[in-house]
């Protein structure tokens, strides 16, 4: 036992650093891999060191669910990667619930169950299933099986409501032992089936990453609970963290987002996804900050700036070139790809960077740099817009049809820089910016830049 | 076990779970929560101590738990790691 | 398809409408091309250069026109050119059509389908064939070296040993393609640069190149007209404009002029009594000598003083920077052809808002209208 | 004490030896300055401002020099010009001295105490009376102008819808002062510059620049002479030095050549080899033309074109941004008249490294050692 | 019991919180409170909860520590804050040594003592008496009671490593039961005495502060390592926090002065004041880093860079254009002092500055500048040297005697960059570089540029 | 007590001291050890508790204990108070 539990805290250390090396490019696969040495350990430790265990049953079950689960992992199409971790999580909450309902159902003759473990047990059921449900609908607005729009009807929030209500009233009289019947355990599950639905329901397709990883935070609560119920340390330790980290994770998304966690929750405002308001169809994108766009670029090797006129009325040309330095200085290399109507005057980046005392060698035009945007980890597009709006391709409509613009979008990451979603020169809007690889960063370009140095340099 | 203990460990393990997340790109919020999301299998091991509980129902239900929290844990692992290979330098 | 490239033949005209660079491109394109000896000479492009390249090369302008169906030409042809033209032909050069109205008529009665490189319009899809602003571009910058050069002062600021040397003060009137240009690189020289415009949007522009921008208080700003042309303004704002205008020139040691309105005589921004209230030794340098000035007192293509201001009313400042003018040029003009070019065969389609905008005959009429218009007026 | 400040009466010498602002200061230390009508004329001075800031203008030169102590001049006296001066008088200007030996004599033969601002020690102390260096960095920074406005190719990098302008290669031959503003100015523009001179310490200085130093291999480096001046080289450093100059012009659009050696013929670094082997419009401004220039084809005061490469001989560049070398060179006289005043009266302490430096001609006697040996040698 | 303990794991969180907020300047001083609300619950708790408590003998104790511990710390100059650090580190250290001597001698004679218990108490007591002489001398190091040079004599390193060998016998003897004599315990006090002298003694006064952050980490695992022989939560977590977050702060401290912690311990260098070697008489000169230079600017209002030749070699006028921006960006005025022949021609600041688009109005020249430096803060000479040489003023034999020069030494403090004590153009000494308001940071102009401006950035 | 889980308190309390910390400005770094190094005189609850110790010897140590805690905390806490107020902007 005492081994045992050395396990679970060897496990638990493993678990950290696995997190914390999954938060950083460079690192996170190797995170991944000590994550799941962890997860072996724990395993192992359980199984050499309980008695009384089915060793055939386990066998079957971890058998059973390891084909499922490498099947469904290595037949996902990349794409399709936010709803296999939905289900994932769910069949982890369930999990998590029925270990809870077994306890409940072991000791229910028994009257052993002090109100303390009754509860821990009901929590954990509660949030299990409730994870369990919710993980399945996520997963079906995703997939296309559920409407990927918001779902609302009147009255929903009270109902929702009055479903917690209900919850809390049966595993009250079930803690407190009013009521003992298995009928009360079962309504409980329910009730959190049902919650688990309608909560989710609401919410868009686009917001949905948020609701699962809101969910991923709760199968970590629920593991936790769980294990208050075992009174076992590898399971409380590593519930918390994952409820913790993810809590985090989920705050760090929304923010990404510019949303609440409530807004994205309670706002069920009948959009799909954020969108920028004026003329013409609308673009989701994703927006973040400097900080991250330093990571990102941490774990570039070859990074490609695309200055437009939004540079010059920034007068941000120092600033880039500074930031073109540092991410020299760690070891990339950097080139400027200068449109030929970049600006508002032949030249004009010319003009600008010379000030910034670019060397001459590191400015590409338009035909030498284009190749180069397929093997470019990090296109960093400053205050240009026109120039990098892949419209000019294919658009026949736009106005700015047929000019040749810069590749950016091949590059394996785009990080745009600009105040709001506002058109260029030509007017128009800019599908780049809701590319599945853009990442919208706002703010005045020198601003950003100041910033993106700053972090860049306390990486 | 001291229930104090327990729970000074739940809450440690809340800081820590607060502290080890600080800034992470977008590009990894999906792997992050992925791999993450594996770990919350450690259900598995509650799983795994559930199919001893006496009783047929009890030891059912730990079946399919162990079910449920493998395919967590094994799927969530092989995800992830297929999600960060992208991220692989060319 | 044969191609002629001319040489030019008034005085000072030293461009050419193809270099051995974009001929390579216009026979890539399908085409045949003569080239009439000497014709990139003044460029720094020999004969041989363009043998190199694939042209033919004529002994004159009879002979290499004799066959041709697209000429292309930088200025406007006189009429005893367009006498040699064969007809029916296509032909392309810079062309203030309703200046010159008699070549224009002459081309129609020839039913040449003739083109303006002036007309091209501004469009994002059709920079690349804009010679208005390939050409603009340079003169803003030839303009600040000229002028500097002309100026008894230094630009930048300097502090040595024998005393600290105040910047320059520069003042660009008109800040389009040739003004913002001239803004750069009178900022590179270090000078202390203000510009002023009509067009209120420009102030950003501006400040974009670190200059500051000078406004003028009046109720209705008006100066902008369509497709990012300037248009005339009213009487109250021309009146604050020459006050405006007044106090800052008398604080600059260089003036540059860059306000034109296309096809009209350009506006008279800085009349007698400013020039004589500027200091002495200061410069004005008119890039509006072409159509008339934007100072009263200059003469197209001469360099006068007047009370101690110099003003250089050079005309054609690109082609005092042949090379590269003649290199954008022709490259622009490439660029229109092969636009106009399907498969080796010219495509007019007249629903092409280039082709039909730069056109002004076609099939024996006149096809842009203010010119049109003019002629028939007269 | 009576200072006469003369009128320039060479042609083209357009500066002056004093300005309003420095009359002021020779006031206040206690002179009497006496001023020829129109002396300032061409630097835009009128005698209007010199009469506010207290001179007494003079109709001619006669009738300045008449009572006259101290004469300050730009550019030597004319032999005709020295037999208005009175004897015993003090005369300072720019003198090359082994250049003009008749001066010389004809100075000392009326006993005057001459100076010339060419001896002026290049120590720190010095400096705020180093005409050399202030009218050098005038030449240096006009130079690229003028070269500039030669090109017919623009000199920074434009990358355009017209196609991508390759930056101009500028080329400068000894980074002395001259040189390094021309670097510096060559630079802003946004030229690609590269620089050589023969004293090796000058690298980190071109460098500080933000120009490229081009160095010749050979074994002995051995171009420094004494007082931070440049000595002739041995015949193998010259070879070397040849033949890279030869490979570096070949692919420049502008070279500007500086290098002197003080009262000697300038050494030849282009021979006519190099200039045909230059590109077709490039250009070569020879800053060392006075001495006989740097180019062998270089022809004093005018610009010529040989095989397509213009070759600007200016000699005078400060004399055509009057104005500022008016006023920096009236500056350095100045501030040497009050380094030999005291108390209002002239202290002429030969011991004074500054004074007995500048000094050649005192008492009847030719006190600079070299012109000395020249004059008693023929 | 159970209240005391969640008293304690409550403390413990306000000690994370409190910690946490420590390493942000704006928060820093609510951390501080924060960390000591946690000590008064921690202390109350404790008062309250353990039977059998002398009152009088701890109102005692705390009544005097409180007072000797206040009146320390309301006395103290601000310039010696770390002596006084390191002092109330060594009665920490020495507290924990205590309280597990104590428990030792209270369980001695009953042989209650587990193997385990009895190698915490020696782990505690050991690392305790460390920490307790070590930090008395650093006291004394920086106090100047033990001089601050290192003292280094022969055999050093092997005698300490006798001592420990020595302790690790005694210890193994006591926890083994191999003998029990009292003495073996003294004989662990007097070796662990011993070791924090000589651990310290070697180590010079600049690097003192890097010897107490160490020293604080060693006193918070004493305490920790007291926690394991009480069996108490609240010393455990306490103590392994301090002990953890300083070793951390240890390495931060390491890398800043730009050496390794081994480096640091068994250098042995640190040499207080550095020379010039070559030619001329020797200036004595205070030399120091960018982070401290950052400190200096913070307090200032008026700032005065003056550029000289050097700043030109290291093409470093874009790097101090941004540290001007940042300076100005803290509200502070800068104005930049051109000498008329500071670099190599007529100009060339001018030049260089013009380059990296510093406003014309903010470039004064020497008439206009000098009067100014008589109410600047700090003047900023980069790559400066001839041209603010006081001996131009009065050195009549100086080659430079009569040239005007920038009066930089007239402003409170001067901050000068340049890469050695070399002379510059004229080739003198420079008695500025030993004046009592100058301090020197050497480095290339651009490095030194760039580190500045982090370092503010970091403030 | 578990020994196991006062280990693992142990081992996450580590975790959350090594994570805290992170980036300092120097400016902050004596400020910052002084307060972590009040925060070790937690001791003093280990102090307080050795008062109750039978025999003499223990309790006298215990009060010395006392005494030498409470100098760690209270001049700690004081002294940082102190060195932080500086920071505070004119
Ligand atoms: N080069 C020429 O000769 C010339 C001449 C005339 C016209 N044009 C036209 O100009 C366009 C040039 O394309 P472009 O991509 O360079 O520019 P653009 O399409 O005009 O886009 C510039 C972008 O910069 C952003 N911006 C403005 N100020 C900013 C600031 N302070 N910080 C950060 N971002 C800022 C603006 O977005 P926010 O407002 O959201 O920040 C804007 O979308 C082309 O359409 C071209 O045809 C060129
Ligand atoms: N302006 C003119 O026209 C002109 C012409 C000729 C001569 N001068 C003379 O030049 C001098 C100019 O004075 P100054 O104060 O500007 O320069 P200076 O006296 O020559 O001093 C420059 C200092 O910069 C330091 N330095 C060099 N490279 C550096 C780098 N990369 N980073 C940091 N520091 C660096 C050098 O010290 P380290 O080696 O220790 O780093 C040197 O002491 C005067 O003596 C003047 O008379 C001027
Ligand atoms: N879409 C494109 O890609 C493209 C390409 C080139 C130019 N343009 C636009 O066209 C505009 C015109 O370019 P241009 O250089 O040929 O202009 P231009 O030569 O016709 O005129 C020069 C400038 O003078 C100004 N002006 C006219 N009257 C004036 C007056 N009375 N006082 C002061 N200023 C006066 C005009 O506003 C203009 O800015 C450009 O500024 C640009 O915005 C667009
Ligand atoms: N102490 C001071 O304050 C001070 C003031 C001004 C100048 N100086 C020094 O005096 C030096 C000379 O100044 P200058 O501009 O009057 O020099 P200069 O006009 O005499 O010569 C110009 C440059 O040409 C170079 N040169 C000579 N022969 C050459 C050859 N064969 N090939 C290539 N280059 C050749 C010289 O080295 C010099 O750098 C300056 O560089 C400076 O270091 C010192």
């Amino acid at each position: 036992m005492e081994y045992t539990n050395l396990a679970y805290v060897l496990a638990a250390v493993l678990f950290i650093i696995g997190i914390k090396r999954l938060s950083s490019p460079k690192t996170a696969q190797s995170g991944n891999t000590i994550a799941s040495i962890g997860m072996l350990i724990a395993i192992i430790a359980t199984v050499l060191s309980f008695e009384l265990l089915d060793f055939k049953l386990i066998g079957v079950g971890i058998i059973v669910g390891t084909i499922i689960g490498s099947t469904f992992a290595l037949r996902v199409q990349m794409t399709q990667m936010p709803q296999m971790v939905a289900i994932f999580n769910g069949f982890g909450g369930g999990a998590s619930a029925l270990v809870a309902a077994a306890e409940y159902f072991g000791k229910y003759d028994t009257t052993e169950l002090g109100s303390f473990i009754s509860g821990t047990i009901i929590l954990s059921v509660f949030i299990g299933t409730l994870t369990f449900s919710g993980s399945f609908i996520a997963f079906g607005k995703l997939q296309g099986f559920v409407s990927g729009k918001p779902i609302v009807f009147k009255g929903q929030q009270i109902i929702n409501a009055l479903m917690v209500i209900g919850i809390l009233l049966l595993g009250s009289f079930i803690i407190f032992g009013v009521n003992q019947e298995l009928n009360l355990f079962y309504g409980i599950v329910l009730l959190a089936l049902l919650l688990g639905i309608t909560l989710t329901i609401p919410i868009g397709g686009a917001d949905m990453p948020v609701v699962i990883s809101l969910l991923n935070s709760y199968s970590g609560i629920a593991a936790s609970a769980t294990g208050f119920v075992l009174m076992n340390n590898g399971l409380i330790i590593s519930g918390a963290l994952v409820g913790a980290s993810g809590l985090i994770l989920t705050n760090i998304m929304c923010k990404g987002m510019n949303r609440s966690l409530a807004n994205v929750i309670f706002g069920a405002v009948g959009l799909d996804e954020q969108t920028s308001n004026d003329g013409g169809e609308q673009i989701s994108f994703k927006s973040s900050t400097t900080d991250e766009a330093a990571m990102i670029l941490d774990a570039a090797d070859k990074v490609i700036i695309v200055p437009g006129y939004g540079l010059a009325v920034a007068q941000a040309q120092h600033a880039a070139r500074e930031v073109a330095d540092q991410l020299e200085a760690m070891g990339k290399t950097v080139l400027y790809a200068i449109h030929p109507v970049a600006g508002r005057m032949p030249g004009h980046m010319n003009v600008l960077l010379a000030e910034a005392n670019v060397p001459y060698d590191k400015l590409k035009d338009l035909d030498d740099i284009n190749p180069e945007f397929e093997n470019c980890d990090v296109a960093i597009v400053l205050g240009a817009n026109d120039v990098v709006n892949p419209a000019a391709r294919h658009e026949t409509s736009s106005p700015i049809y047929g000019m040749p613009i810069l590749d950016v979008d091949k590059s394996r990451t785009v990080i745009v820089n600009k105040r709001t979603m506002n058109p260029g020169f030509a007017g128009i809007q800019n599908e780049l910016f809701g590319f599945e690889n853009t990442v919208m960063v706002f703010g005045d370009a020198k601003e950003m830049l100041t910033n993106l140095f700053k972090d860049l340099k306390e990486l | 076990m001291d229930m104090i203990n327990i729970f000074t460990v739940f809450i440690l393990a809340i800081f820590v779970g607060n502290e080890i997340i600080t800034k992470v790109p977008p590009t990894l919020h999906t792997p992050l929560m992925s791999g993450s999301n594996a770990i919350s299998g450690i259900a598995i091991v509650g799983a795994i101590i559930a199919t001893k509980i006496d009783g047929g129902l009890g030891a059912w239900l730990g079946l399919v738990a162990v079910i449920f929290a493998t395919i967590n844990c094994v799927g969530g692992f092989m995800v992830t790691n297929r999600m960060l290979k992208m991220f692989k330098r060319k | 398809m044969i191609a002629a490239i001319l040489k030019e033949t008034i005085v000072g005209e030293t461009r050419v409408a193809a270099t051995p660079k974009t001929i390579l491109e216009l026979i890539d394109s399908g085409l045949t091309v003569y080239v009439e000896s000497g014709a990139g000479n003044e460029s720094c492009f020999s004969d041989q250069d363009y043998i190199e390249a694939g042209a033919q090369i004529k002994e004159d302008a009879k002979s290499t026109l004799n066959e041709a169906n697209l000429i292309l030409k930088v200025v406007p042809p006189t009429l005893d050119e367009i006498e040699l033209f064969p007809n029916d032909t296509i032909f392309i050069s810079f062309f203030q059509t309703t200046n010159e109205t008699k070549t224009v008529m002459k081309l129609r009665d020839k039913n040449i389908t003739s083109f303006s490189m002036h007309l091209i319009p501004r469009t994002t899809l059709a920079q690349s064939m804009d010679a208005l602003s390939s050409q603009a571009n340079i003169a803003g910058y030839k303009a600040v070296l000229v002028g500097a050069s002309h100026l008894s002062v230094y630009m930048p600021l300097l502090m040595t040993a024998a005393g600290t040397i105040a910047p320059a003060k520069v003042l660009i009137i008109g800040a389009g393609v040739a003004g913002l240009q001239a803004i750069a690189t009178a900022n590179r020289l270090g000078a202390q640069v203000e510009a002023f415009d009509v067009r209120p949007e420009v102030k950003e522009q501006v400040e974009s190149l670190g200059a500051k921008f000078v406004e003028v208080e009046s109720e209705n700003i008006e100066g902008v007209g369509e497709g990012g042309y300037a248009k005339e303004t009213s009487d109250d704002y021309k009146k604050q404009q020459e006050l405006k205008i007044k106090e800052r020139a008398m604080k600059s040691d260089l003036v540059i002029t860059t306000a034109l309105i296309p096809g009209k005589p350009a506006p008279t921004l800085i009349n007698k009594d400013i020039v004589e209230n500027m200091k002495m030794g200061s410069v004005i340098v008119d890039l509006a000598s072409e159509n008339g000035g934007n100072c009263e007192l200059t003469q197209k293509d001469e360099i006068i003083t007047h009370k101690g201001v110099i003003i250089d009313g050079t005309s054609n400042f690109p082609a005092t920077m042949q090379t590269h003018a003649s290199q954008l040029y022709s490259k622009n003009i490439s660029s229109f052809v092969k636009h106009m070019l399907k498969e080796g065969e010219l495509n007019l389609d007249l629903k092409d808002e280039i082709i039909a905008g730069a056109m002004f005959t076609h099939k024996g009429e006149i096809t842009h209208q203010p010119t049109k218009e003019l002629i028939s007026n007269t």
